[in-house]
């Protein structure tokens, strides 16, 4: 029983990250339907920038992480501006290709500047608890809640702001976005920041609870790809729900069948729920 | 109030509208009819900056809104009811008017709210459902009732009659009428010519891309040929 | 009694909570045009989408000359005898308008289509039968100066036409039109009614739908009235035009 | 062009290619081009599910190894002549295709992209995982050439296999000509057009669409088994997705939705790394940028640009 | 006379190998310099500078020959060194003995690359499973009787080294109770450890790449799990406190061959070590002196062969080569040679342990090269 528990903990932790990572895709998605495969390596560019603040600028780990998600803020506007609008009217194949060669310069520059070694965000947070049986590092304790306070504010941001409004708006319509008097020039570059920007709280995440290497913001992306599949394209609930669920099945799939097949497991279980729903767990029939 | 001088619209290579005058007064209903085709709809999308005007000017309020940003466009008091609806279509209906008076900053959204609701009861009765699954009816008295949500100082009306049943085809000439009478300036666009010209203080015939007739509504009604053509049987 | 070649049964169909159609049962007889109107989102869209199964219906039956479709997916409804067009304009953009009418000829082919790749399994003279009749339906709906331009750059009521003639080339039994009058002008709707009296002069059934109730009472034999998804009329033109129930729910003062 | 132009294009193309080898100089050259050929197999295959039939499969890859394995077991553990493995390739390939593509294609767009990427991954791991059989990471070592020890014809020899490779991609090339102008063709680009019309006007979509996805694969099977021939060895690593991008990007780079794009496209994806070699550690950023920029200024690709200028020049001598 | 001889490096230059194929390459590159700066290699009359070119096969198959079919093709290059993954050598070693070239391979540790007969093919670092089973006997010395596994378990040498040293456990009672796998990106090991914690194993052995390995070592002690931990994975120091704390780490075993670590070295290698970290700026990964010794082997053997031309003769050469005295590694030589009949060298493997901060040699895993190098000539 201690150990469903305890994977079950297991998998939360791993499923904060996921469900960043997959907010900002959804959001970007939803928006402007571009398939943003550059997110991960983007977000890992993040993570790799606030260990090279904190590890040889000596900069304060909270400093550096402000710095970090502000940084991410303008890259993911620059990104938009430059490689996505240019294709905004054409076939979203070509938006994919974009990404996909957003993704390979990304990682060049992250090897160029970090290097190929993988590097860990060093934080002072090394306590563990152990609650009857189920233990939780200290630093875990923190990446869930700060994943859920992320997924609050984003939450309000989207639902209760005129802004957000508008990005739902652009996200249903956009030829009618624009009679209603919303910018859709400047909704973009503003959904790009702050999708880029969670994603690099998600690359500091990885950073330190686990570890940047080359290769691995590829990894998270498709995850967070198979979240949004999972919760359905687009969806604010469905990548939170989505993300837990990928995070928690692949911690039940490691511990009670088998460690080699854990993604296979995690990606039978989404293409399962696909047969069952198309739309995804939380999509909506259109 | 809104002076269109020698407006030309292409889609790539393709011209479509071949320079256009047209001039709609404060307080005036203003119709433009025409075959299929014929370049209404994107004359009024380079009003309201949905596509680029590829010459000639557009001046609203004595100033000039030519290739301005749409949302611009907006602001300056021009909105528009455009064709085949474009409800939202995964918003409620509530949050689809509330979209209407995105670019307003006053606070007397909750009062107009419910006078849409009043003007459309049925709007009221599906408050809840989301836009994209109402008939088509009752999504184009949505879109009406957005586009008024924004208080706009010219309203413009893309074909709003297409697909409503006879009743509810009476109703919306009778709620344009009250849109008119709201001292609104109203440019139309309707292939229900009769309503149209029976509404208009003056009309603009269109035949591919250009305008080759105008007059009051009167005027046109009674001239043969529109009277052939458009008015039928 | 001949048959009729659409029957439908009781059908029920809801979304969630919406119950859009309720209990509806009419028929639809050999030669006959068949108006159906209603108010706006009284279920006429959701009635055409049932009959070619463009999803489940939730309960009742739908009979095509005789034979119960309710089950069957959407092609296999068209190789029996049922053709529809959309109310709004659904077409190929890049093809020639001749190739979208040619495509609609498919569900009638005999050879197997692997045939057309290697050559082999071919029937005798189809392709020469296919193209005469592609030819004459072009004429018939007025295409023919255009058969060769693409779809994409012919005007939206040409592309209704074509919404027709591709739906004609299955060699239906009935053809369902939802809303084929929507956005033509006064010539054109003249056109058009001409066209529906040509196609029932084929010997083929048609149910339309419009809120046009000029040509609705020209062209139909008889007219389904729906309100609220449930019939509330079913007459000949003269009969609807002046039932009081038709008047409150639709027709409004008078046409 | 016209018809007769359109044949003279053809024809010396053709005569490129088979005069290519007396042009090389450097045998490294020889190889490359090769691997391109395969790689024009692989295109065309992804042209046909993403550029005819709009659906864009990250699964190619994964294909191309279920075919490369499935030639190279057969030949190591059963001993089966090279001729015979290579031909049940394709069709081992197109049975697993049938199993996963019958679920994908539930799905459209950006679904159907992942669910395959999920495939591709599947496909992946079990090959790595399962090393009873595929000897996981470490590969499969000293798979047979075709026409084996002492043949008539010498396949170990490069510049025989570059014929081989040549005939069977000019049979491909043809394969999917005909395929994409006969009437399935036909609805598969209907299909990319509006999938619901096409089932509204009496045609199963999914029959068609799993057509296009297995015959796809079944390219991709044996451009995989071609390759292991070539290579003589296989692991895992040469399936993965990033392969399968590359069939992606072959196809868009060439023109997607053309005879001519894939092959063009084929050549790029294989030379283009090795031109951007000089660039040394930034070769991977020049890349990715090139890709960006070539998506900006030549949507169509390159067919797409080169018909453009065709059109110019031709319009102008008209004119 | 003064000539140059191309020499070519194929390695993992980018990607997640780069761990290994980036020391590697820096290794020869630097042995290349210190020749040169040593008067070069004198075959016959002639003085040659050695000259490296280096290409990226990011540890991809295909990638790796290309790049090999490059520097033979186009170079002219015909010694090629390098080659620290599986599966891109595998590519390379299997159409290699068909080609006017010699192979020197270095950190790939897949057994079968030295099986096959390849004439012109040698490898510096002895196969998994030669190490394994003497780690077998050693944790089997330990009294544990119940081992759980968790590792790199796809990747075949790591595969084969858990099999010789199941063998070894088997052999004095003892079991290996699961065998638990993780992927080169996983870094969360907790659904993998949570399992074995539920197993209660006397002892866990983590066999894998360094940048996972530390993870599991850092999570075991996350989850209270505090049996001995056994390892294979030549990680240095820098590399696990990047990870994991000296705490976390306190205790770790690691069973490998002595490669390079400050307190095993010999003056060689502390040598190396220093100019390593001094030219490149970071210090040298534990197996990149594979590389190395590659270069020094092959100068011994050019100056054996007195040619640069005749490849053969020069691969004969390396065959017959005593250890050259430049070597970091501390090689068995078998028969008095350096590379046996296979081609194959061996080093001496030896238990490391952690303490306060520090790898410490403990002792040395008894191993006979003489007798494995036989078995490897049993193999096909
Ligand atoms: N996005 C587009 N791309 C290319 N051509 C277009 C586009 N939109 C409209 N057209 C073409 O422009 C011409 C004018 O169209 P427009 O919609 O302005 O006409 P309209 O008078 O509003 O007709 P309708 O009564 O059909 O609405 C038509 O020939 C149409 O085919
Ligand atoms: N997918 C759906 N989900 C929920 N409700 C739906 C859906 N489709 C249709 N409806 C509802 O079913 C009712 C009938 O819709 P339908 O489209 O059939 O009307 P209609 O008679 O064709 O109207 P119109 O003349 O305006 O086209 C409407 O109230 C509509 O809101
Ligand atoms: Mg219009
Ligand atoms: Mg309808």
């Amino acid at each position: 029983m201690i150990e469903i528990f305890q994977q079950i903990v297991n998998g939360v932790a791993i499923g904060g990250v996921y469900v960043l990572i997959a907010l900002g895709l959804t959001t970007v998605f939803g928006i402007l339907g571009i398939a943003h495969f550059a997110h991960g390596s983007v977000s890992m560019f993040g993570g790799y920038l606030t260990y090279f603040l904190v590890a040889s600028q000596g900069v304060p780990l909270f400093g550096a992480i402000a710095i970090a998600v502000i940084t991410g803020f303008a890259l993911g506007v620059v990104i938009e501006f430059l490689a996505y609008r240019p294709v905004r009217n054409a076939n979203h194949i070509n938006a994919f290709i974009v990404a996909l060669g957003l993704t390979m310069m990304v990682e060049g520059i992250n090897l160029q500047f970090f290097g190929a070694e993988q590097v860990v965000i060093p934080t002072s947070a090394s306590r563990v608890f152990n609650i009857g049986g189920v233990t939780i590092p200290e630093l875990r304790l923190y990446v869930i809640l700060s994943a859920a306070i992320l997924v609050a504010a984003m939450a309000i941001f989207v639902e209760r702001t005129k802004a957000g409004q508008a990005i739902r708006a652009l996200a249903e319509n956009r030829d009618a976005a624009i009679l209603m008097g919303v910018n859709v020039n400047t909704i973009p570059l503003i959904v790009f920041g702050i999708s880029t920007a969670l994603g690099v709280t998600a690359g500091v995440m990885v950073g330190s609870l686990f570890a940047i290497a080359p290769g691995i913001g590829e990894g998270l992306v498709v995850k967070g790809f198979a979240v949004l599949i999972l919760g359905g394209l687009g969806s604010f609930p469905g990548a939170i729900i989505g993300g837990v669920v990928l995070g928690i099945t692949e911690s039940l799939a490691a511990g009670f069948i088998s460690s080699a097949y854990k993604d296979v497991i995690a990606f039978v279980v989404m293409i399962a729920v696909l047969l069952v729903r198309p739309q995804g767990l939380m999509g909506k029939t259109s | 109030m809104l002076e269109v001088r020698g407006l030309r619209v292409s889609y790539g290579p393709i011209e479509v509208v071949h320079g256009i005058d047209l001039d709609v007064k404060e307080g005036e209903c203003v119709a433009l009819i025409g075959a299929n085709g014929a370049g209404k709809s994107s004359t009024l999308k380079a009003i309201c900056g949905l596509i680029k005007a590829r010459d000639g000017s557009i001046r609203f309020d004595g100033q000039d809104i030519t290739n301005q940003a749409g949302h611009a466009i907006v602001r300056a008091g021009i909105t528009m009811c455009p064709e085949g609806r474009q409800v939202f279509p995964q918003m409620n209906v509530v949050k689809n008017l509330r979209m209407g008076a995105y670019a307003r900053t006053d606070d007397a959204q909750a009062s107009d709210l419910e006078e849409m609701m009043d003007m459309f009861p049925i709007l009221r009765q599906r408050a809840g459902q989301a836009a994209g699954t109402l008939s088509g009816g009752e999504q184009e008295m949505l879109a009406i009732g957005r586009a008024l949500m924004a208080r706009p100082k010219l309203c413009i009306f893309d074909e709003p009659s297409l697909g409503l049943a006879p009743k509810i085809v009476a109703e919306v000439g009778e709620t344009i009428e009250r849109v008119k009478g709201m001292g609104k300036t109203i440019l139309l666009v309707e292939q229900n010519s009769l309503m149209a010209l029976r509404l208009a203080d003056r009309a603009y015939l269109f035949e591919a891309g250009e305008i080759v007739l105008e007059g009051t509504g009167e005027e046109l009604q009674s001239h043969p040929e529109v009277a052939k053509a458009y008015l039928g049987h | 009694m001949t048959t009729a070649v659409l029957r439908v049964e009781r059908l029920c169909k809801s979304f969630g909570g919406v119950h859009a159609i309720r209990d509806l049962t009419f028929e639809v007889q050999p030669g006959e045009v068949m108006g159906l109107i209603g108010p706006n989102g009284s279920g006429k869209s959701t009635t055409v989408n049932s009959l070619a199964g463009l999803f489940p219906v939730t309960s009742g039956e739908i009979l095509l000359a005789g034979a119960h479709i309710q089950h069957l997916p959407e092609p296999e409804r068209v190789e029996l005898g049922l053709a529809r067009t959309f109310q709004t304009a659904s077409v190929f953009p890049e093809f020639t308008v001749r190739q979208q009418i040619t495509l609609g000829c498919e569900p009638t082919l005999k050879s197997p289509p692997l045939s057309s790749i290697f050559g082999i399994g071919r029937h005798q003279g189809e392709v020469e039968a296919i193209e005469a009749r592609v030819q004459d339906l072009l004429e018939v709906t007025g295409l023919a100066a255009v058969a060769d331009d693409a779809v994409g750059t012919i005007s939206s009521a040409q592309q209704r036409f074509l919404m027709i003639a591709t739906a004609l080339a299955s060699e239906p039994k009935i053809v369902l039109l939802d809303e084929p009058a929507a956005g033509l002008v006064s010539h054109e709707r003249k056109t058009l009614s001409e066209l529906i009296k040509s196609i029932r002069d084929r010997g083929i059934a048609v149910l339309v739908i419009e809120h046009h109730m000029a040509l609705i009472m020209e062209v139909c034999d008889r007219i389904v009235v729906l309100n609220f998804g449930s019939k509330i009329a079913d007459g000949t033109p003269a009969e609807i035009r002046s039932s009081q129930a038709v008047i409150d729910a639709y027709l409004g003062e008078s046409v | 062009m016209s018809k007769s132009s359109n044949y003279i294009f053809y024809a010396v193309a053709l005569a490129f290619f088979i005069a290519l080898p007396q042009l090389i100089t450097v045998k490294y050259y020889l190889h490359l081009s090769i691997l391109a050929l395969v790689w024009v197999i692989m295109a065309q295959g992804q042209n046909l599910i993403q550029g005819y039939t709009g659906y864009v499969s990250i699964v190619q890859a994964g294909f191309m190894g279920i075919g490369a394995y499935t030639t190279a077991l057969l030949g190591l553990n059963f001993d089966l002549p090279v001729w015979l493995t290579i031909l049940l390739a394709p069709l081992v390939t197109a049975v697993f295709a049938l199993a996963t593509g019958y679920p994908s294609l539930r799905v459209k767009g950006h679904y159907f992209a992942i669910v395959t990427l999920a495939f591709n991954m599947v496909i992946f791991i079990v090959l790595m995982n399962f090393s009873h059989l595929t000897n996981g990471e470490a590969g499969l070592m000293g798979i047979p050439k075709p026409g084996g020890e002492g043949g008539l014809i010498d396949f170990s020899d490069r510049m025989v296999y570059y014929y081989f490779v040549l005939a069977v991609a000019v049979l491909m090339v043809i394969v999917a000509a005909r395929i994409v102008h006969s009437r399935i063709g036909q609805i598969l680009v209907a299909i990319r057009q509006n999938e619901d019309l096409v089932g509204a006007i009496g045609i199963p979509t999914w029959k068609y669409k799993l057509f296009a996805f297995v015959v796809s694969a079944m390219f991709a099977g044996l451009a995989g088994a071609i390759y292991a021939h070539y290579q003589s060895f296989i692991n895992p690593e040469i399936f993965g997705v990033a392969q399968s991008l590359d069939a992606i990007l072959a196809v868009i780079m060439g023109g997607s939705g053309t005879i001519t794009g894939p092959v063009i496209g084929a050549f790029i994806v294989v030379f283009l790394p090795e031109y951007l070699r000089f660039a040394d550690s930034f070769r991977l950023i020049i890349y990715g940028l090139v890709l960006v920029l070539a998506t900006i200024f030549m949507p169509r690709g390159i067919v797409g640009v080169v018909s453009d200028l065709w059109a110019k020049v031709a319009g102008r001598g008209r004119a | 006379k003064d000539r140059t001889l191309d020499i070519g490096v194929t390695d993992a230059l980018t990607g997640g190998a780069a761990v290994y194929g980036l020391p590697q390459a820096n290794a020869v590159q630097m042995a290349a310099e210190e020749i040169n700066a040593a008067g070069g290699i004198k075959v016959g009359d002639d003085v040659y500078k050695l000259n490296v070119i280096a290409y990226d096969d990011k540890a991809n198959p295909t990638e790796a020959s290309n790049a090999v079919r490059k520097l033979i093709d186009r170079d002219g290059v015909k010694y090629i060194l390098g080659f620290c993954c599986s599966g891109a050598t595998g590519a390379v070693a299997s159409f290699i003995s068909n080609e006017d070239a010699v192979m020197l391979v270095g950190n790939a540790a897949e057994r079968s690359i030295t099986t096959q007969g390849i004439e012109n093919l040698v490898r510096t670092r002895p196969p998994a499973d030669y190490t394994g089973a003497a780690a077998g006997k050693f944790v089997a010395g330990k009294g544990h009787k119940r081992v759980a596994v968790l590792g790199a378990l796809e990747v075949g040498f790591y595969a084969s080294y858990v099999d010789a040293f199941e063998a070894e456990l088997n052999a004095a009672g003892g079991e290996i109770i699961t065998k638990e796998l993780f992927a080169l990106k996983d870094r969360d090991m907790t659904p993998q450890l949570t399992k074995i914690r539920g197993m209660e194993p006397d002892a866990i052995l983590v066999v894998g790449y360094v940048e996972p390995a530390a993870f599991v070592y850092r999570q075991a002690v996350e989850l209270g799990i505090d049996v001995p931990r056994y390892g294979f994975t030549s990680g240095s120091e820098e590399q696990f406190l990047r990870v994991a704390t000296s705490e976390q780490m306190e205790g770790v075993w690691d069973l490998r061959p002595t490669e390079l670590t400050l307190l095993s070295a010999t003056e060689n290698g502390i040598a190396y070590h220093e100019n390593y970290s001094e030219k490149f700026g970071i210090s040298p990964s534990p197996s990149s002196p594979y590389a190395y010794d590659q270069t020094y082997a092959l100068k011994d053997a050019l100056e054996a062969a007195g040619t640069v031309e005749d490849t053969e003769a020069v691969a004969a050469a390396l065959r017959d080569l005593p250890v050259p005295d430049e070597v970091v590694m501390q090689y068995l030589p078998v028969d008095g040679k350096m590379f046996d009949s296979n081609g194959q060298a061996y080093t001496s493997n030896g238990a490391f342990q952690w303490q306060d901060g520090h790898w410490v040699f403990v002792e040395d895993l008894p191993s006979d090269a003489a007798a494995y190098s036989e078995f490897l000539s049993t193999l096909d």
